[in-house]
């Protein structure tokens, strides 16, 4: 599948997502409401995106970006990148770990990295940071009271 | 057939087990293949890579010169703040005010021996040395002034 | 010639002709007891610093190697550490069953002793069940590691103490038959006549495949009883991280120890006893020369010898096998030994009825 | 603070069925590192597995915020300590990747060299630590008797052992050493002789087999769906091979086998590692003597800058595949990195594939996976 084919095949499915080609790869730009829906497309034929080979979420200052890096075991070439923005004061979206179990651990990582919120994640905990934590430390109004590198 | 099955089981298995133990058995009986190093009674003898990095020195010369500059593009190449530098002016023969080092701080504590202020530095004034043999009794220890008491820089270099 | 057998001889003579009977066997008994401890500490610094030896040269390494020449005093520097060091005991644990396993552990190893010959007529106690008496007195160190492991309130031992008594339970079987096969031979329980009935020749030899056999069961079995790798699932420490003694420390822990050592060797001494002829000099057949020249290496030596060498091949075992899971251990007994011993011990009764041997 | 009372009462933590609940590290012999698995036990049966993470968490995409490009590279040697070489050269890579810089043909082909060595004495080291997981100590000696001459010759060419630091962005810090060619070669010949040892005391051996056939059986899907790659994946019949799929460096000018086994299991993970090593000297072998004269650093500017936009690099690091994900602005510093690391997404399957196996089992299952804590945690 070429990129205008599969933009064609994502225009179809949902026609409020935009494109970005400036990258190494495709991107979709999503809104985050719609994300379970053409997650359901992507991994269903003809696409078969059943890799999910990273999960992270970016502070952009204003809102926060979740990147989710996808690509099909059947054919490595093609690799999509979806995108989803979050409002940065109550970052909610939905989860993806009952379709790529590899999700519920970096969905954690990002909960706890960032203050994403995943409904219907079956163990949203900490999974690094211990329990009383404070604040999202990846985030880029983080202070950090004992900051070791700026000494 | 069930018999020949469980006796073969067995042989296959013991043989398999009396490989390993033949082995292990050669090393046993064979003592020139030990390959330990006897550290601390061969430390005359101990040959380490010349470019083994243990630790930043900044070499002098016989009349206690250097030829860092003071540029402190170390102290930005570092990614740790390992290295401090501390500069003074020295009133040159002509009169003119010239930039040198006052003192040249190394924090052995910090350094990760990552390379990075040797490759920045413009002038070869630091280099690794291979001393490996760091531990102290007091942490105060760790942190080095490096450019010598007393020590300028050599002539030429800007 | 000195002997180990004319000294006991005058020491005997001579108590018996300065006091009272009574008194002169009280005496001999507390030489006994002393003995019997010093042979504990001697073997448990002997047999430690061996098996961190043997494991280092077949690790292509030194081993052992700072305190004293060439090492030698390692152990006994690590006992005075031991010795030095708290004893510590839970909070929840219960603290005299606790306090009371190390005992019942060393306790058992050293009733083990009693009937073995360790010369010509140099044995504490000829026993007429002798080898009866040793595999009913070996199954009770379980009661020890079972205490240990429970009274710690911990869940690594409690485990450990569990899988341990699996398994001595079901190892003991296989070793009973190995030792029964020579009983068989023999047709005598004592273990005087058992080394006198191997006069001629040792069991190994005179008695075929079936003894070789038998003597391939027991050293698997005796391994497993005395919970070393490769059966050493007891105290599996990528598992269990010391198994049943996870929260002993200070002497507790080296009582622990020292019953481990203790009781490879008494194994092995059994074991040398049974089938490699105890302190009976090496004879072959018709060879006077031979046989004569053999004579003249004492009897003490050759017992030890003997144990020794059956020690190392069980250390060779611990530092070459990976450990087997609880699972497979049992399969192991049940499914491979047991069968194979059984089916020995009744070759082995007809060669005797038949008098096939040598 | 803990009070007596609480500590009580956490000892005796049966759950409802009696079960049993064992703490697995963080400091335990078998976790290599600090990991810290909560083990739900019924008898010796595993019911649960839950991994407890960050002991060692030092949020290194936090630090590389701060750090220049030039900077940043360093601390990935920490991160997978076992494959710094493999780390160091995918942020290099990427670095390359946005600033368009031309590496010279040396830099590749020393670079390839460096890599597959790394990736033997990660799997050098994995063999002896996972023979030690299952009870068998000797294996580990031998093992690092071939590692250490990988270490002398690091430790010559790189100046460490360890957390080389030796790549940059353009090519390599400085020229290899003359000696280089020569210990490699030695190398392979000695590893050689001396793979057949493993063959003998390991691969062989009954117990061994039969504590690892079988075990922690992982399905392909399962494998995809848990994100898992290099030889956990491999091993359940995924291709996976970054170096195949995308090659960098001088992967692409040399030949080898991806290696994959269809069982799925604790052994066929072990096979993949075993034969991984040989096509890694078959990899070396091709290039060894073919290393083109020349220079070993591309021109580069004294600030390195990004271009504004984000860039993926993917390598096949010794445990799997290293993704790096960077958002530049434009400036000196990252706005975003995420290290995409392989052993967190193998780590997520643990509790999966060792679910109703035996605790002997779960020394067999984690050991295969290759966890390196650093790694996960980052």
């Amino acid at each position: 599948m070429t990129n205008e084919e599969i933009k064609a095949y994502i225009s179809s499915h949902l026609p409020e997502a935009s494109f970005d080609e400036t990258g190494e790869w495709l991107n979709i730009i999503i809104p985050p409401t719609s994300l379970r829906s053409i997650a359901t497309v992507l991994l269903g034929q003809p696409m078969q995106m059943n890799f999910l080979f990273c999960l992270t979420c970016v502070d952009n200052k204003t809102h926060l970006t979740m990147v989710y890096h996808l690509t099909s075991m059947k054919n490595r070439s093609i690799n999509i990148v979806l995108k989803a923005n979050l409002d940065r004061q109550n970052p909610v979206i939905d989860t993806l770990s009952d379709l790529w179990r590899t999700a519920e651990f970096h969905e954690r990582e990002v909960f706890e990295m960032f203050g994403v919120n995943f409904t219907h994640h079956p163990d949203l905990r900490k999974l690094i940071l211990e329990d009383d934590f404070k604040g999202f430390p990846l985030r880029k109004d983080f202070e950090d009271p004992i900051n070791m590198i700026k000494l | 057939m069930f018999l020949k099955d469980y006796i073969t089981d067995v042989f296959n298995g013991v043989s398999s087990l009396l490989k390993g133990m033949r082995k292990t058995g050669y090393y046993f009986t064979h003592g020139k293949e030990i390959i330990t190093e006897q550290y601390p009674d061969n430390r005359a003898t101990l040959k380490l890579a010349d470019r083994f990095k243990g630790e930043v020195v900044m070499p002098h010369d016989e009349n206690n010169e250097h030829t860092c500059t003071g540029c402190t593009a170390c102290e930005l190449a570092c990614p740790n703040g390992t290295i401090k530098i501390i500069t003074k002016f020295d009133i040159t023969p002509e009169g003119k005010k010239k930039k040198a080092i006052d003192a040249f701080i190394y924090r052995l504590e910090m350094c990760t021996l990552c390379n990075l202020c040797i490759t920045a530095c413009p002038s070869d004034a630091i280099k690794m040395s291979a001393n490996f043999e760091h531990s102290v009794f007091d942490r105060s220890k760790l942190t080095k002034v490096l450019n010598k008491p007393g020590s300028k820089i050599k002539e030429g270099i800007e | 010639m000195l002997s180990l057998e004319s000294i006991t001889k005058t020491t005997q003579d001579w108590l018996l002709a300065k006091f009272n009977p009574t008194i002169a066997l009280a005496m001999e008994c507390a030489i006994v007891i002393l003995l019997a401890i010093t042979l504990f500490a001697i073997l448990g610094l002997v047999l430690v610093l061996l098996e961190r030896k043997v494991a280092a040269r077949i690790q292509i390494r030194l081993g052992p190697n700072r305190v004293g020449p060439g090492g030698i005093f390692q152990t006994a520097a690590d006992t005075l550490k031991l010795i030095m060091k708290e004893g510590l005991t839970p909070d929840t644990a219960d603290k005299f069953l606790f306090n009371l396993a190390p005992f019942v552990v060393m306790m058992v190893a050293m009733l083990l002793l009693a009937p073995i010959a360790f010369a010509k007529n140099f044995q504490i106690w000829d026993i007429n069940i002798g080898v009866l008496y040793i595999s009913s007195i070996s199954s009770l160190s379980v009661i020890g590691i079972l205490m240990a492991g429970w009274a710690s309130n911990n869940k690594y031992s409690l485990l450990g103490a569990m899988r341990s008594g699996a398994q001595i339970v079901s190892y003991e079987l296989s070793a009973g038959f190995a030792v029964l096969t020579i009983v068989v031979l023999t047709g005598s329980l004592q273990i005087s006549e058992i080394v006198a009935a191997q006069q001629n020749g040792w069991w190994l030899f005179k008695g075929h495949i079936p003894v070789v056999i038998a003597f391939v069961l027991y050293i698997i079995a005796v391994t497993a009883e005395t919970n070393r790798a490769p059966f050493d699932l007891a105290e599996a420490e990528s598992e269990l991280t010391a198994g049943f003694h996870t929260e002993y420390s200070g002497m507790k822990f080296a009582l622990f120890f020292l019953a481990e050592y203790i009781n490879i060797f008494i194994v092995c001494a059994i074991g040398a006893t049974l089938f490699l002829g105890g302190w009976m000099p090496l004879h072959i057949g018709h060879w006077e020369g031979f046989n004569h020249i053999m004579d003249y290496i004492p009897s003490s030596v050759w017992f030890m010898g003997k144990t020794f060498f059956l020690i190392f091949i069980i250390m060779w075992f611990r530092w070459t096998f990976p450990r087997l899971r609880v699972d497979q251990l049992l399969n192991l007994e049940w499914k491979y030994l047991l069968p194979i011993s059984l089916f020995n011990l009744l070759l082995v009764t007809v060669i005797a009825i038949m008098g096939w041997y040598f | 603070m803990y009070n007596q009372t609480d500590i009580i009462k956490d000892t005796t933590n049966l759950g409802p069925e009696g079960e049993l609940v064992v703490n697995m590290g963080p400091q335990h012999p078998a976790t290599h590192g600090v990991l810290h698995l909560v083990v739900t036990l019924n008898g010796e049966t595993i019911k649960k597995i839950e991994p407890h993470l960050g002991y060692i968490h030092r949020s290194i995409e936090k630090m590389c915020e701060s750090l220049t490009y030039r900077q940043f590279i360093y601390v990935t040697s920490r991160m997978d300590y076992l494959s710094s070489h493999i780390n160091n050269t995918a942020c290099a890579l990427l670095v390359e990747k946005g600033m368009q810089i031309e590496v010279p043909e040396r830099a590749k082909f020393v670079r390839t060299i460096l890599n597959e060595l790394t990736r033997i004495a990660s799997h050098e080291l994995w063999i002896g630590a996972m023979a030690m997981d299952l009870g068998a100590f000797t294996p580990f000696f031998y093992a690092f008797r071939e590692r250490e001459m990988i270490t002398d010759i690091m430790e010559d060419t790189c100046g460490a052992r360890l957390t080389m630091n030796y790549i940059v962005p353009g090519g390599l810090m400085y020229d290899i050493h003359p000696e280089f060619q020569t210990k490699v070669k030695a190398f392979i010949k000695q590893f050689k002789e001396k793979v057949t040892e493993y063959e003998d005391l390991v691969t062989g051996n009954i117990i061994f087999q039969s504590r690892t056939k079988g075990v922690g059986v992982l399905s392909a899907e399962d494998a995809i769906s848990y994100g898992c790659s290099g030889p956990v994946a491999r091993a359940s019949g995924v291709s996976c091979d970054i170096r195949k799929i995308a090659p960098y460096d001088a992967y692409d000018r040399v030949e080898f086998d991806e290696i994959i086994e269809t069982e799925g299991d604790s052994f066929s993970r072990y096979l993949v590692r075993v034969k991984e090593m040989n096509q890694s000297i078959r990899i070396i072998e091709q290039l060894i003597d073919n290393i083109p004269e020349g220079e070993f650093v591309g021109k580069t500017k004294n600030v390195l800058k990004l271009n504004k936009g984000e860039f993926y690099q993917r390598v096949e690091t010794a445990r799997g595949e290293l993704g790096v994900y960077i958002v530049s602005e434009g400036a000196t510093t990252p706005h975003r990195i995420k290290f995409r690391s392989p052993g967190f997404s193998n780590l997520s399957v643990l509790d999966h594939i060792a679910k109703g196996s035996k605790i002997g089992d779960l020394m067999a299952t984690m050991g295969t996976l290759d966890l390196v804590i650093p790694d996960i945690d980052r």
